[in-house]
Parts: structure tokens; sequence; C-alpha cells
């Protein structure tokens, strides 16, 4: 028995490795000058193979990178906050009312493909579609694109804490007198509140990972973090530390979201 | 308090016919129990008389106004749930005022009117607790109180003591008797615990599958019990039914003449409290006399159940209301006066008392 | 219609509202072009079905659709099943929770990543004179060609189960941590056997979660194509070129704009076969 | 056949800052083919100390001892023993057959496992649910598989924690009865753990009752009823539960007195050297079961304010010094507001020192 538990323990060990190498490998390169990159042998081993320096977080400060971060912190922002709170109410109908018409489950499957589709199948449509309206590369174009691509996830995550709160609680308000709104207000959403924050948060994660959209969305006036990567590998020279320290930045946001909502997270795939 | 009257309502829900034309009358100021087994209908008609369901059919008249489309509120009527659902975010302070907030009393109304509903249900010490922080006994007061403050004049308890201690049972039942006669309110409890009905035995429905099939008091049901699930149902230990064709033929027993001639296909029921030992001299003419060897015996408090094989079906159960020592095997003969037997049709219809066959009312 | 059934009606107003917006347009404009073609300066034309015969005999497409069913098929089995045995030897191994959470998080973090950062990681490590070829190079090992025409797809599949297999992984361990402790303690008091306990007891509830894992999981590397666009742009060659790549370069480099939107209303076919087989397997 | 002891053991649960003792130096000897009942309220420890017997929650001190081998470091498995959960702990893909015949697959060949399973399933009334799939049974259905799982195993002692509490009232009679012939008929100790005492007083021979996670009392059923120890062990044991009035020792010529706050005098002189047994206990506590009271043609004034009734078995609500009674008569005709004189059965009543509540014997 005693030999099966060691390689357990070095299976997670080696798979613990297999994650941590590469995340180790981009903060290393983060931190590099634009030689160091690539060397032979490798250089790891930051004070000991080379000086780290901020020269890659320096030049992400002082130039239009920046700028596409806060644009991706923008827009994953607005299109959340404009999904939110329909979605809430989504959710509240899917959840409470299941044999009401457009709330029973056969609703709740079509909305489950629109979280489904393909977005390579659809950038091109919603491409024209915006420059019908002369609003190609304009922030209202991809926060509305981001908010109709956020509801059935938002709606999604929301019905699965909603489906949590037990009728009475909400039935119990009903006789104290309360309405819809306040019943709302008052009692859903402080009970459902941990379940409302982790869905902002996953629901903004989502958006602020997304890539296409925003690279056929935007192009010089409105560009994001992920949509700005491409131009670091123009010509030769591809600028690899500053991908780096890109790729670090871009990373802090999911490790705070999973840090604190990790309850949340885990509940939300036990009901899958 | 309003008389409460249900007229015909009926109930379905996804092919299930919940309330089968249900007409009951409930007396203003009274505690009235609703019992029946589990899935019998009496949530469906404690949620429809709180107004938060609406029946298919019928409608419900407090005195003579008819409230059927009235909510909740309209209709001053409160629920206490089984699983009390009480609001997990607020304390138990708050929990209690959140039904006031809605009125027009001061902050310092609410707080005097709080205070004393918690200091009446002895709750008034853990007022700035969380729900999850407080014991079955005190949710359940918590719940009581919430549902009172806001004067209620008709307070209806799902299942109120399933989740409870054994023995916290026993006080919340004086608590709610207390409730009703100091504070005047229509007390309506649904049940499936026949110790609830002997706790409050004075106006007691019995529901059986979505129909009211008798309402009185318990000693009504107890000794008229218009079928045989009411009379299995009500009682310590459960009622002994025979077929009476077994007991006729039964061999080495000795059957009153009176009973002879009763139609076979009907079925015998006497309770365990209305056996007793029999020992040789006492000759009674109507008595049926039944011997068999001891199965098992069981003392409960400072009563006992004996199970007695008698070449019956099942074993024959007799509580004597003493402590008594049977080892298993010994011979023993009982005897069952005619007079405290119930008789029923083969489709378990009531039909009549040992009494009445004497009198030849049942005839063959 | 009385109040109570219109009330949740106005529920679903809101959303419909903004996804109606955009959908419609999307789906109108994708049937509107599948029979009707505008060639540049020229005249509007109906085509009728000549795209659906464009498509049956396409050969790139045809070797598309091997090269994704390879990619996403091969891609979903690793992680689901690298997911299932990290979950349980989580569970079986870790007992402490404090553990049991650091662990945890540090096998999410790739999924919180967003495709775009992932693919220029990978990049990184797969491109020839990237760090994997000079470790080995160190390590006095030949260099693999990562990103060459036989090695691309298969390196784009270590790329998606880095990141991916987080996703099982989190379902499994939600389903396996969700089995009521009761079971395996009368497991324990009969003495089943490791293999028996496994299969009476956390067989039947984390069966659910890998079917759910493996769909969700299809699904998604069906649908993704960050990583092809960003690392190997579909090549070298046509080597990576999934049928979402097929389609992206329709749309955006040879701009046949009514072939690409047959494709795309045929994969948004496929796609809602797959969720309606993802929705049934929720249910049970 | 085993004999069980706990020896001093102590169980302290830690959930980040707060630790919890569910069980406090608890010493328990459970010899050999007895029924034990371990009664209390809820979060008394009993299931805890149940689960330190099974093997399945190590102690955080004291030993385990099955026929005086110490087998507080054995796992479940090794202890052979045979348990009963609250929620019946059933596996949820077999049929109710494979159920009950997975423990026997390593011991018994095919032919004798169909045998006792048959046996078994026809005991406990389920042989026509044998076929189908457990997740399909209701509540009552799935408790009775459990049962019978558990009597088709031939295990040192059988553990039952709550096994009733989940099912119907109606079933609830009938399990009773069961689980009582199977202990009669395999003739193993079994512990059983429950807040219901009519379960336990029916089924038990000897009752630990238990708060805080100690033993107040371990005794027969009948000495819990007759001779408590304190009053919290007399206030759990018997329904309705004892009556309390509080009183004050008066000596009034050569007869001994307890009076109440408001002077109603009870004559204790019968009880053997009561001089001695009252000294140096200023406040007292009468105790007297509802059922050992009787109307006496001179007594207490009492004034009836309730009655519940169930065919023959009468409990009348008396108002008695300003203080409300409960008495179980039989064959009495009260009604609320008739007021009566009662009295005390003399040799059943219990006193109880005031302030520790322990019992004067």
């Amino acid at each position: 028995m005693r030999v099966i538990r060691m390689l357990g323990y070095l299976g997670l060990i080696i798979y613990g490795l297999f994650i941590l190498g590469p995340l180790y490998v981009m903060i290393v390169t983060s931190l590099k000058n634009i030689n160091d990159v690539f060397s032979i042998p490798p250089k790891l081993l930051p004070f000991v193979d080379f000086q780290p320096t901020m020269e890659a977080f320096e030049f992400v400060a002082n130039t239009r990178v920046l700028y596409a971060f806060l644009t991706s912190l923008g827009v994953a922002t607005a299109a959340t906050a404009i999904a939110v709170i329909p979605s809430l109410l989504a959710a509240y109908g899917f959840s409470r009312y299941k044999k009401a018409a457009m709330n029973d489950e056969r609703s709740f499957f079509i909305l489950l493909t629109l979280r489904m589709t393909p977005p390579f199948a659809v950038v091109l449509p919603i491409f024209l579609y915006w420059n019908l309206f002369k609003l190609y590369d304009t922030y209202f174009a991809l926060v509305w694109t981001y908010s109709v691509f956020s509801v059935p996830l938002a709606v999604w995550l929301l019905k699965g804490f909603m489906d949590g709160i037990p009728l009475s609680i909400e039935e119990a308000a009903k006789l104290d007198g309360y309405t819809f709104m306040e019943r709302l207000r008052k009692f859903i959403i402080p009970v459902l509140g941990p379940g409302i924050a982790a869905t902002i948060a996953l629901v903004w994660l989502f958006l602020w990972n997304e890539f296409l959209f925003a690279l056929k969305l935007g192009g010089s006036n409105v560009i994001t973090y992920t949509s700005y990567l491409p131009q670091l590998r123009v010509g030769q020279r591809i600028m690899w530390n500053v991908l780096g320290a890109i790729g670090v930045l871009g990373a802090i946001p999911p490790l705070i979201i999973f840090l604190i909502f990790r309850k949340q997270i885990i509940r939300v795939y036990l009901g899958r | 308090m309003p008389k409460i009257r249900l007229v015909n309502i009926n109930k379905k829900y996804e092919g299930l016919h919940l309330l089968k034309n249900v007409n009951l009358e409930i007396p203003n100021n009274t505690l009235f129990v609703i019992l029946g087994p589990p899935r019998s209908g009496k949530t469906a008609l404690g949620r429809i008389l709180a107004g938060l369901e609406l029946p298919d059919s019928g409608s419900i008249f407090f005195d003579d106004e008819d409230v059927t489309y009235k909510g909740p509120n309209q209709r001053n009527v409160s629920l206490v749930f089984q699983d009390f659902a009480l609001y997990p975010h607020l304390t138990a302070y708050d929990n209690i005022a959140s039904s006031l907030l809605k009125s027009r009393l001061t902050k310092e109304e609410i707080r005097k009117r709080v205070k004393e509903f918690a200091e009446y249900l002895k709750i008034d010490h853990r007022l700035t607790h969380y729900p999850s922080e407080l014991s079955g006994g005190e949710k359940q007061r918590v719940a009581i109180a919430r549902a009172l403050v806001r004067g209620a004049q008709i307070i209806i308890l799902d299942e109120p003591f399933v989740r409870l201690d054994y023995k916290v049972r026993e006080d919340m039942r004086a608590q709610l008797y207390r409730l009703h006669r100091d504070l005047g309110v229509t007390v309506i409890i649904l049940s499936s615990d026949h110790m609830d009905a002997m706790a409050f035995p004075d106006n007691i429905a019995f529901m059986l599958e979505g129909e009211i099939i008798q309402v009185g008091n318990l000693d009504a049901m107890y000794e008229q019990p218009t079928n045989l699930s009411i009379a299995k149902y009500l009682g310590l230990v459960e009622m002994n039914v025979f077929p009476a064709k077994s007991i006729l033929d039964l061999k080495g027993t000795e059957i009153p003449r009176s009973l002879s001639m009763l139609d076979g296909t009907m079925l015998i029921g006497f309770r365990p409290e209305h056996v007793t030992l029999h020992y040789e001299n006492t000759l009674k003419p109507d008595k049926i006399i039944l011997a068999g060897k001891v199965k098992i015996t069981e003392i409960v408090g400072s009563e006992t159940i004996v199970h007695l094989d008698a070449g019956l079906l099942e074993p024959v159960k007799v509580l004597i209301s003493m402590i008594v020592r049977k080892t298993p095997g010994e011979a023993v003969r009982v005897a069952v006066d005619v007079k405290d037997i119930y008789v029923f049709d083969a489709k378990g219809k009531f039909v009549g008392r040992g009494g009445d066959l004497i009198g030849g009312d049942i005839a063959r | 219609m009385s109040r109570k059934n219109i009330f949740p009606i106005f529920l679903q107003l809101p959303i419909n509202i903004i996804i109606f917006s955009l959908v419609a347009y999307v789906l109108g404009w994708l049937i509107y072009s599948v029979f009707y073609t505008t060639p540049p300066g020229g005249q509007t034309t109906f085509i009728g079905l000549n795209n659906f015969i464009t498509v049956l005999s396409d050969a790139r497409l045809f070797n598309a659709v091997l090269r994704t069913a390879y990619y996403a098929g091969l891609g979903t089995a690793l992680e689901v099943l690298l997911g299932m045995i990290i979950a349980l030897g989580i569970v079986n191994l870790v007992s402490s929770n404090i553990r049991r959470f650091i662990i945890l998080i540090i096998f999410l973090i790739p999924m919180g990543l967003s495709e775009a950062i992932v693919s220029h990681l990978w990049l990184m490590l797969l491109t020839p004179q990237g760090y994997l070829n000079s470790i080995l190079r160190y390590m006095g090992l030949q260099p693999v060609g990562w990103l060459t025409e036989s090695m691309a797809l298969n390196s784009l599949i270590l790329a998606d189960v880095w990141q991916w297999t987080s996703l099982p992984l989190l379902l499994m361990y939600a389903a396996r941590v969700s089995i009521p402790q009761d079971l395996y303690d009368m497991a324990k008091i009969e003495r089943l056997s490791a293999f028996t306990t496994f299969r009476v007891v956390t067989w039947p509830y984390i069966k659910n979660a890998l079917i759910v894992a493996t769909l969700l999981r299809f699904i998604f590397m069906y649908n993704t194509i960050d990583k092809i666009v960003l690392i190997t742009f579909g090549g070298p060659g046509l080597a990576t070129e999934t049928i979402g790549y097929y389609i992206w370069m329709q749309s955006f480099s040879y701009r046949n704009i009514s072939y690409s939107a047959t494709l795309s209303l045929l994969t948004l076919l496929s796609t809602a076969v797959l969720a309606y087989v993802f929705w049934k397997s929720l249910k049970r | 056949m085993v004999e069980i002891l706990l020896d001093n053991v102590t169980k302290i649960f830690k959930s980040g800052k707060k630790t919890t003792t569910a069980v406090k130096n608890l010493t328990l000897r459970v010899p050999d083919k007895t029924f034990l009942g371990l009664l209390g309220p809820s979060g008394c420890g009993k299931t805890t100390t149940l689960r330190i017997m099974a093997g399945l929650e190590k102690p955080t001190s004291g030993r385990v001892y099955f026929d005086g081998v110490d087998v507080t470091a054995m796992d479940a498995s090794k202890r052979n023993v045979a348990m009963i959960f609250q929620f019946p702990a059933l596996y949820p893909t077999l049929s109710v057959y494979d159920n009950i015949a997975i423990a026997l697959r390593t011991k018994l060949s095919p032919g004798e496992i169909r045998k006792e399973v048959l046996g078994v399933a026809e005991f406990i009334g389920i042989s026509d649910y044998l076929k189908t799939n457990v997740s399909k049974l209701d509540v009552n259905l799935r408790q009775k598989v459990a049962i019978a799982k558990v009597m088709v195993r031939d295990p040192s002692v059988f553990i039952l924690d709550e096994p009733l509490t989940v099912v119907e009232p109606k079933v609830r009679n009938e399990l009773r009865s069961k689980l009582k012939e199977i202990q009669l008929k395999l003739g193993k100790s079994m512990i059983y753990v429950s807040h219901d005492q009519t379960e336990v007083l029916t089924l038990a021979d000897k009752v630990a009752v238990m708060n805080n996670g100690e033993i107040l009392q371990y005794d027969t059923p009948e000495n819990l009823y007759n001779k408590p120890r304190d009053t919290f062990v007399a206030w759990f044991i018997g329904y309705p539960s004892m009556n309390f009035i509080e009183c004050e020792p008066i000596r009034k010529g050569d007869r001994m007195y307890l009076s109440t706050a408001s002077g109603s005098m009870y004559d204790v002189s019968h009880i053997p050297d009561v001089e001695k047994l009252l000294e140096g206990h200023k406040k007292l506590v009468l105790g007297i079961r509802p059922e050992h009271i009787f109307v006496a043609r001179e007594g207490v004034k009492a004034k009836c304010v309730k009655v519940e009734r169930f065919g023959s078995m009468k409990i009348f609500h008396l108002e008695v010094d300003g203080t409300t009674i409960k008495a179980k008569m039989q064959s009495i005709n009260l009604t609320v507001g008739d007021t009566v004189q009662i009295d005390f059965h003399r040799d059943k009543i219990i006193l109880f020192d005031a302030e520790s509540g322990k019992s004067l014997f």
C-alpha cells in the first residue's frame, strides 16, 4: 500500500511541475533583457544566470500596452455590468418558474446552445453588423458584443446558485408582505450575495481573457491586452520579454478571483 | 378571529390530484389539527389556506368574506414552514422584525413588539444570534414569533415537530397550547404524527389521499373511525386487524355466539389496549379468548407491549399498562371484550362496534 | 393568461432583447449569405445549393474535419483521464483541507488564463530555439521540431492539455467530494476491496461528471481556435488547420463570404447537436 | 461475540480555531450479547461515541478494547462490526439483492448467498423488491434494505445510529419490533443510538443516558425509570416527563414534611431515616411521575387546566401551587376547570438536591 501512495505523491508532484514549469518560465522571461531570453544553456535562475530587469514592465507602462490593459479592464467591466442585472432576473425565472413559458427547460437549453456557439462561426457577421452601423473599432461595439456573449454564462451560473436557496425562504418573505422587487433586493440578493459576486467575477474573467472578438472588432482605436499580443511579433525580433510581462500581468486577476471565490467555484461545478 | 370555511377545494399538480373536493369548517379561535399520513395533501391545503397557492376550483371564506383570490397579507394568515425558513443572513431579531418593517410602526414600536413576543416565546436571550447558531427548538420559536408579531389571526404550522428532538417536542406542544390560549389565535397544525392528535384532541380532521374522511374530536375518531386507515393510524400501538373468517376458524378459542353470525369477509379489529390477560376463572359470556405463545415483549416507560403468536396471520399485540415480564415462548391466554371490537367491511369501511353487533344491527 | 404566467415572461425580456439585438442579424445574415452572394462590385445573385455542393467536394474541408476530430478527440481524452486521476489522487492522498486548497489553486491557474497568454507562453517553449529545445540541448539530447509538420498538432494538444486539464479535474473533484462519507464508512465496514468500493461508491457519482467533462471539453476544443491562430497559423502548411481555422481563413483571408457563412451555419448546427447531447447527460 | 470497553475516551474536534469536545473521558463497558441504548439530546456526543466504537473515528485520548484486545488503532474494516446509518447508506447503482449480497461475496458461495439473502428479505418483508434498483425505493424501504444488509452479515456487534428517525411513524413501530426480534434471534450485542426514548427503552437491556459528552447514568430501563440519578435523567426518561416541585424540608413533631413555596405540605416520613437524608440540603426538588399521581379524598388542591386524552389514556394538566404538573390517570373523568384533591404514591416520590440536581437515595 505504501508504494502506491508514494507513486501517487510522485504523480502529483510531476503534474505540479508540469503546471508550474511553464508559468515559472513566463515569469522569468518577463524579468529578462531581450537578449537573455533564449540562450544555451537556458538562463532560468534570476541573479544566477542573468540580472533581472524591469525592462519589459517599463515597456508595458510607457507604451500603448498600458492603454490596452485599461481597455480590457473597461470593456470587461462594462459588459459584465450590462449583463448581470438582466441575467439575475432571467435566472430567477428559470429557477422559480420552471413551468412558465420562456422559463422552462427548453428555453434554458436554447440559452445553453448560445454559450456553446463557436466564436469563429459568428465573428464575421458581427463584424459586418457593426460596420453596418459605422461602429467598427468603437468601444460600444465590443462592449455590446461581450455582454451578449456573457449573458448565457451569467444566467447559467446564477441559476445554479439560486437553485441552492430553498423556496420556503422566499415564500416566508411573501407572507411577510414583501413585493417581488423587495424580495429580490432584501432577501434573494443578500442570501445569494457570494454567488452573485462569484458570477460577476467569473463572467468578468471570461471577458478579460477574450481574444477573437477583440482582434476582429477592435482596430487602431480599441485594443485589448490580448489583441495587442500579435503586434509584438511584427518583423523578426519577437519581443519575448514583453510577451512574458503581459502574460504575468494578465494572470493576476484570475489568481485573485480563484483565491477569493474558491468555494463558489467548486459549488458551481458541483451541481453539474 | 374569522371562522374559516373551505368549499369544494380542488387542486391538481403535475397530474396528481392533490386535493379532491375538500370541504372543511374551522371555527374561530380553535387549535385545529389536520392529521394524515405523509403526502396526503395536508401541505397543499395549508398553502392554499395561507394564500401561497390558488386552488384549481372551490373557494375559501373567512367569516362570510370570500378570500380565495386574496393574497396572504390581506388574509392576515401566516405559515410556519417545516424547515422554519429563517432568513440566513439576518439575526433572530431582524428575522422576527422583518414583517413589521413593512408596517407604519416606528422603530421603537417594532423593538417593543419584537421584545414582547420574544420574551413570550422564551427566545429573547438569543435575539442577536444568526439562525445557523440556533438549536431546532429555538429556530422554531423564532419562526413562530415572526409569524405572530405582525398580528396574524391565523397561524398554520407545517409538520412543526418533525425536525425537533423528542423531548423538545413535548415542550413545544405545551408552548403552542399556551400561545393559542393566551393570544386567542387560530392555530392550524398539519401533522403526520398521531402524538400531535393526542396533544390537541378537540378539533381534528383526518386527510387521506387528498380527501378529508373524518372531522371531529379524537374520542369520536378513536371510538367511531370512518375507515380502517384512521383506526390503524390512531393509537400508541397499531390496532390488530384480522379477517373475521380467520378468527372464527381458529381452533382453541372461544367465540361468543354474537360474533359467530358475522359475515366472514368482514374484518375484525381490536386495539392492543383493549386486550387483557385472561385467567381461567374469569369466564365472561361476551369475550373472545385467544390462546398463543409470547413472541417478544417491549417495555415502554411504565407500559408493556406483548406480541402474541396466536396462529393468526400476524402476531396479536397486547398493551398492558404496567411492567410485566413475559419470556418468549410462554403460553398465554388473552381476552377481548366483544363490545370493544371494531368491524370493517372488506374494503375497510367502518361498519360498527362490538356493541352494534350484539344489538344485531350488523347482520350477516 | 392570469397575472401569474405573464410575470415570468417579463423576467426573460431583458436578456432576450440584449441577445436578439445581435443574434437575430447574425442568424439572418448567415442564412441569407448561404443562398445569395455579391461578388465585389457585382450583382447579388441567388446561388441555390451551390455552397452545399462545394462543401461535399471540398477535400481541404474534409481533411480539416479529420484533423479537428483528432485534435478535439485526443485532447479531450487526455484531459479527462488525467483530470480524473489527479482529482482522485488529491482526494485520496491529501487529507488536510488547507493543503488540498493550495494544490487545487495551483492546478486551476491555467484554466483562468487567457487563451492568448497560454498561446504565447507555449510559443516561447515550442519555438525551435525556445526553452524546451534549449533544455534538451543543455542535457545533450536532440532538439525536437515541436512546430514541424508532423509534430505541430500534437504540440497544440500538449498546450491545450496543460491549460484545460484543470476543468475535468475540477468537475471530478467536486463530484468526488460530494459523495456522502457514510457510503465509504459502509464500504469499509463491509470490507469491500478497493476496486469494489470504486465500482459501487465512487464510480456512480463521478461517472456523471466524467461524461459532462468529456462533452464540455470536446465542444470547447472544437469551438476554440485561439491557439491555432496564435501559435501555428494553421501551419506548417495545413498541418494544424481545423474546421474553425479553415472558416476563419475563408472569412477574413480568402473573403469567400458566402462559403464561409455556409460552413459557419453547419458548425452552429453541429454545436447545437453536441449541446443537446450535453444537456441530456446533464439532466440524467 | 465481543465485549466492548471504552476506557476514558475523549474526542475533541478542531475546525479552524474553534475546538469542540464531543466526548469527555467516557468509560463504558458493554458486556457481550447486551442490547445497549445510547440516549440523549442532539449534540450530546452519542453518535461520536458510536463511531469511535465502530472504528470510524479515532479518539483523541483513551483506549477501546474488544474482548480485552486493544483495538483503538484498528481500522473499522477489521473490527467485524455491522452498522446502520441514520440516512440509509446504500450503493446507488445496485439492486436491492446486490446491495445485501455484496458483503458476502468473499465469504459464501453464490448458492449460500442466495439462500441467506432470500431468507433475510422474507423476514424484513422486501422480497418483492429484490430486483429493483435501490435509488427507486422510498426512504422506508431503503432503511429496510439497510437492516437486511446488516442482518445477513455475521458481525461481532451491530451498531445502529438513529436508524428509525427518517422513517414514517407507522413504519417505525413495525421496524422497532423487527429490530427487537433480530436481536433476540441472533443473540449479538447491539448498540442503538437515538434521541427518541420510546425506541431505546423498548429495545435496550441497558441504557446510557448522555449529555454534553458525558454519561450521566448507565443502567437498566427500569432503574433509569425508577431511580434516576439526577433531574436531567429523570426529566429525559418517561413520557410525559416527570414533574418537579421545589420545596423545603420542615419538621413538625415527629413527622417530616416537604413544604412548597405556597405552603402545601407533603408528608415524607415514610422514607427510611429521612432525617439523615434531608439534613444538609436547604432546598429540595420533589420529583413525581405523571403516572404516580392519583385523586385522593384529601390531599393537595389542584385545578385542571387541560386534558390530553387518547382512548383510555388520559393526561391531565393540573395547576398546583401555581405550577402546572401533569398527571396520567386511567379511569378518571376530569374536565377543564374542575378542582380536585390529588396525592402522590409515597414510594414513587424521588427527591433531588435543588442546587446539584443529584437525587437523594
